[in-house]
């Protein structure tokens, strides 16, 4: 059946709440709005207002709770609106959540699951627009997520709330109109990286809201004689080296396409363990395709420029096919 | 808190009066252009409307000094444009042109004028309130009689950004008015399924500092209540936060389904329309006829066709420009 | 806040009355021994003492019971020991040994025990308090009858943290029991240096919770106010929030040099010691000797031996295994 | 004359207070109680409560209120008492201070300095141990610094206030009893990297608190009859790529020193920049050594143990000049 990656979300929700009385969610306009990108639409008549729980603006506040209640035998879903707002929380994902195992000596678990929407594309600016998925990626304690195809959208959830320990998983802004194929009742791992398109000459490597845009530059490149191989990362905490490595190995060059701003990114984390572990592998350097370092703005023709987009990945991939300097 | 529409002579001289007439207009003329500027794809992004609100930052904006500080939120055309923000450079911004307020950069949302002390448009709900109490402090440091006026929805309340900003302004006597816009409703979160305790005056309170109500949907009040709260500000030394009662009659933004509000708690709030209510007063007095409000509601027109041209035939912003302006270019002095 | 010293006959059985003396006597004997051994550097990084404050957790503990939730802070050897940790357990985590309730992965700061329900040994200042609250959610939602006693000092009422979670448990009606053990300082950083408004109960009323104070230094009063707070609780369906009066007599930790008080406040305030003040009182009534208390002293410097003999002969943890507890090893159920 | 870190910082927040009427200092105990690491000891006896301000525990509200300030005409240096309290403020540090000069049209600008104590070593744990430091480098529109010297102590902060954006200045814990040479006055600029060791064999690239650990890897590498160079990249963003690829050009071999955690550490990104920049130059991969991914623990042999040392480093760096793998 062909759905949105939206219904897919919402389908995955529906599925955790009527199987498990411990599932609730709590967010911002999660209920009576609808949400904001509509994902939660008709949960609140479905499941009523004890499970899906509008919160006040308090991200910090409703965060903790979560934490508390997952402690408490529950398994919440909090939702954070948008990624900027969830800098307000991190306090609360990074000094309690993630270190809540360690600190007491494996005695506590937090099975929390936190859904992010996230990235650029909608011309909604500097404080709405950006991706911070490197810096949960870098916590230990907690796992990423990225779901880029509606089939994960659709089977990531259940495995997230299977997870003993905090999840955190980012929803990009421009996938909710994705349309797919799928499945009512979709089983994925939250370990592996997925080949999405098999090639030979080189590995393009990304996840989340680039992935489509990835997809179409290696038609493109298949246009130029280029054999792209596509990996999909989907979990960027704990990263999948084995099928990156195997990607790379074979193919002997790789772009990492990333909406991160360059510097810091996960992209340089991908370029950092292929280096580490394929060196003598390669034929050329890893290339990175990455945001622009400035905030998105919000003039369509700036915030473009400004992405990663399919010709930059092209011209990218291009230039690794070039002689190497003396 | 829906009473009887304000009524009543109105106490200002002519100037002000029809001052306050002219600026909702303005307000409301320029946001319904916006409205329909979005639907044909020329303005994108979020675009908040403050339709219903006006008479909230036309009274207060007129209660201020023009050396005063303003902070405002993602819903602040009005507060700009009535602050002395120029209709083009505001469309201009809309339409993401160099030629708006702030290059195209920040759109609707983040509408920025150093030239009138305007210190944004901030897209984070309370993100100004710490801001703000920063602002107070440095003019007192610097022996300014400065006020900072800090607009918020009675939705950031709930933030802790709110809370340790009331705390700093109180516990250091700050010369900060915290002017809380409440309309009800924080996206479709009504203000009883925000707040433990919904008396935002006796929250406010709670901070040491001084509080005042004002039906925000009469102009007159909001400019009375607005003063007031001013010289209480100056007299006593303290911060002064003032609750706006008022009601937003559009969605939230241009995605709101408005499920989670009656259509007829919408059209008994619009009954008290902030702008009818008090034309119909000025008339009632005899100090404005149908004419003058019609040649009035023409010459804003125009003021807003003239905002549009000067935005359609605005330029692009060069994408080297665009990284230039991540940093400052010359040091601070 | 400094008045005359508890005083007066204590109305409570023997086996309550004397085991709130015993209750007070370990914590104090405990962290004296723990200051000494950070003095020999077998107890290391921050080390904050409860000495003086020991009123509050034996008599709020007593009145909570054993299937209750308790949430605390970095200053949480009294709250751990009187919830029922072991002492050896403790001690040993804070010689960093793999017999500490930790595992000595978090030393004095961080103590759980998931068997007495003690969630940390929070060293965040108000990040303890959110969590509080979703404790008591997963309660309320899973129909169980357990509160959640969450301890804090004054200083976390200026976080955003305190106001956001004083929100949600005011508007949902939780049953929390905030615990705020006011000893007046945060740090070096006096209250009234911190808050606009010092009433710590008035300015929790603005969240709709029912508010309760005590003399922190009296464990009579400490012990019948939180049953009182109780009671409240699961009547009125609100939380509670109870500040405790209450003085540390020791510096911040090990590192702070105590330039921000007098010692003539400290004095005042050791005149109203909780220990002897409230043996006093019982020998008053005849209901103590000192023979008893000597008696019962040695008992639990005996206890205090064993503890540290105890974690002297523990175990260092492996890297190995430091490494495994970074994620849960087997699925939630 | 000999001065400690502590000591070289102390002195350049007296000067700059001394010699301009705009900077004051807020931050939780740098008052009365003498500042948690007691660098601003006296400060307020000297300069008054109103310019070395106690604030409450309000650290989104007061780095806030830094922001204000600056906006306002004044010269704020806000202090952070550890940097995981700084999670707390980073809604203002990320979304407002960084994105305001960009969001206004370059209109407005944010001269705020906030200063961090930061990193492990002490055995105060989980919640008051860690580096961050790849976060804020990831952040286009502030200016990340972090002193390793005595000299960089004293210097850094007079550069850091005359820079018109935001710079948020890194103090390992570790390093405030340093003791060094360090004249009265010291200019220091807040653009390059510097070579603490010269070297011509391998690059060793750290900053911070890592710095000290380096030099003595360094010192144990002569030994063994390999000549290390030490670069302190001192600024962390922007970061100085030319003098980072010039000494691994020459040397041709690099290890990368960082006390964040591996995974996205800014080990990373130093590594990714040296292979998309002098992939051709190199004898061998970029090596990295960093904290290894667990929250820090209390126990000495366990922090110990997690934390890049000076074998660490040596290690890493003997198996650089092994035999390549087939
Ligand atoms: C920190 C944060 N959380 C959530 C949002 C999303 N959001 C934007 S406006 C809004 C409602 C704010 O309501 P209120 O403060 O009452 O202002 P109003 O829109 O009614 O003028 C929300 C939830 C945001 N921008 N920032
Ligand atoms: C968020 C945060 N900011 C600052 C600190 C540093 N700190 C630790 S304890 C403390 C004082 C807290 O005072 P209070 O809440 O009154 O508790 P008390 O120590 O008096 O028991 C401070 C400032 C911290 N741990 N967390
Ligand atoms: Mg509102
Ligand atoms: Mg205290």
């Amino acid at each position: 059946m062909k759905r949105s990656y939206r219904e897919a979300l919402r389908g995955a929700l529906r599925a955790a709440l009527a199987g498990d009385p411990r599932v609730f969610m709590m967010g911002e306009d999660i209920g009576r709005y609808g949400g904001t990108y509509a994902v939660t639409k008709g949960l609140l008549d479905e499941f009523g207002a004890e499970r899906i729980r509008d919160t006040p603006l308090s991200e910090l506040g409703f965060v903790g709770a979560g934490i508390g209640a997952a402690l408490g035998g529950m398994r919440p879903i909090v939702e954070i609106m948008t990624v900027n707002f969830s800098l307000l929380a991190l306090d609360q994902i990074v000094n309690t959540a993630a270190l809540y195992h360690h600190m007491s000596g494996g005695q506590f678990s937090v099975p929390l699951v936190i859904r992010v929407a996230t990235g650029a594309g909608r011309q909604v600016a500097a404080q709405h627009s950006h991706s911070f998925e490197n810096w949960y990626a870098h916590i230990p304690g907690i796992k990423v997520l990225a779901p880029a195809t509606v089939e994960d959208a659709r089977g990531m959830l259940a495995a997230a709330l299977a997870d003993p320990d905090p999840v955190v998983m980012f929803e990009h802004v421009q996938l909710y109109n994705l349309e797919d194929e799928c499945p009512d009742l979709v089983e994925v791992d939250i370990v592996s990286a997925k080949v999405r398109r098999p090639g030979s000459q080189l590995s393009l490597i990304t996840y989340g809201g680039s992935l489509p845009k990835t997809l179409v530059a290696a038609e493109r490149l298949a246009t130029l004689g280029i054999d792209a191989e596509v990996i999909d990362l989907r979990v960027l905490r704990p990263l999948d080296a084995p099928t990156v490595l195997a990607s790379v190995r074979k193919c002997r060059r790789a772009v990492v396409i990333d909406e991160c701003w360059r510097s810091g990114s996960l992209a340089a984390e991908i370029v950092a363990l292929i280096v580490e572990n394929a060196f003598y592998d390669l034929d050329a350097p890893p290339a990175r395709v990455c945001s622009e370092e400035v905030p998105i703005p919000y003039a369509k023709h700036l915030e473009d420029a400004v992405l990663p987009q399919p010709e930059k990945i092209v011209d990218a991939a291009l230039s690794l096919f070039g002689e190497p300097p003396p | 808190m829906i009473t009887a529409p304000p009524s009543g002579p109105v106490p200002f001289d002519d100037a002000l009066a029809r001052g306050l007439l002219a600026d909702m207009l303005r307000v409301r003329r320029l946001e319904e252009k916006a409205a329909e500027l979005y639907g044909a794809g020329k303005i994108r992004g979020f675009l908040h409307l403050y339709i219903g609100e006006e008479a909230v930052a036309a009274g207060a904006m007129r209660a201020l000094s023009a050396e005063d500080n303003v902070v405002a939120t993602y819903r602040e055309h009005g507060h700009a444009l009535l602050r002395g923000m120029a209709m083009r450079s505001i469309m201009a911004e809309m339409f993401g042109k160099v030629e708006g307020c702030s290059r195209g950069h920040g759109g609707s949302m983040h509408l920025f004028d150093a030239r009138i002390r305007l210190f944004g448009g901030n897209a984070i709900v309370g993100g100004g309130l710490p801001l703000a109490v920063g602002l107070a402090l440095a003019e007192r440091m610097q022996d300014s009689p400065r006020v900072t006026a800090c607009f918020f929805g009675e939705g950031a309340i709930a933030e802790g950004a709110f809370h340790e900003a009331m705390n700093l302004a109180g516990l250091w006597r700050l010369p900060v008015l915290f002017c809380c816009e409440n309309n009800l409703y924080a996206m479709g979160t009504a203000l009883s399924r925000s707040e433990a305790q919904t008396d935002l005056c006796l929250k406010a309170a709670s901070y040491g500092v001084s509080t005042l109500r004002a039906d925000g949907q009469d102009v007159v009040a909001v400019h009375q209540t607005t003063r007031a709260a001013l010289e209480r500000l100056r007299n006593e030394g303290v911060p002064v936060f003032v609750e706006y009662q008022t009601y937003r009659y559009r969605a939230h933004s241009m995605f709101d389904p408005e499920l989670y509000r009656d259509k007829s708690e919408v059209e008994a709030w619009k009954s008290r329309g902030p702008l009818h209510t008090y034309s119909a007063r000025l008339k009632a007095e005899g100090r404005l006829s149908e004419a003058e409000f019609l040649a009035l509601d023409s010459q804003v027109g125009d003021e807003v066709e003239d905002a549009v041209a000067y935005a359609e035939s605005g330029t692009w912003e060069s994408f080297d420009d665009l990284m230039r302006a991540v940093h400052t270019a010359s040091p601070a002095a």
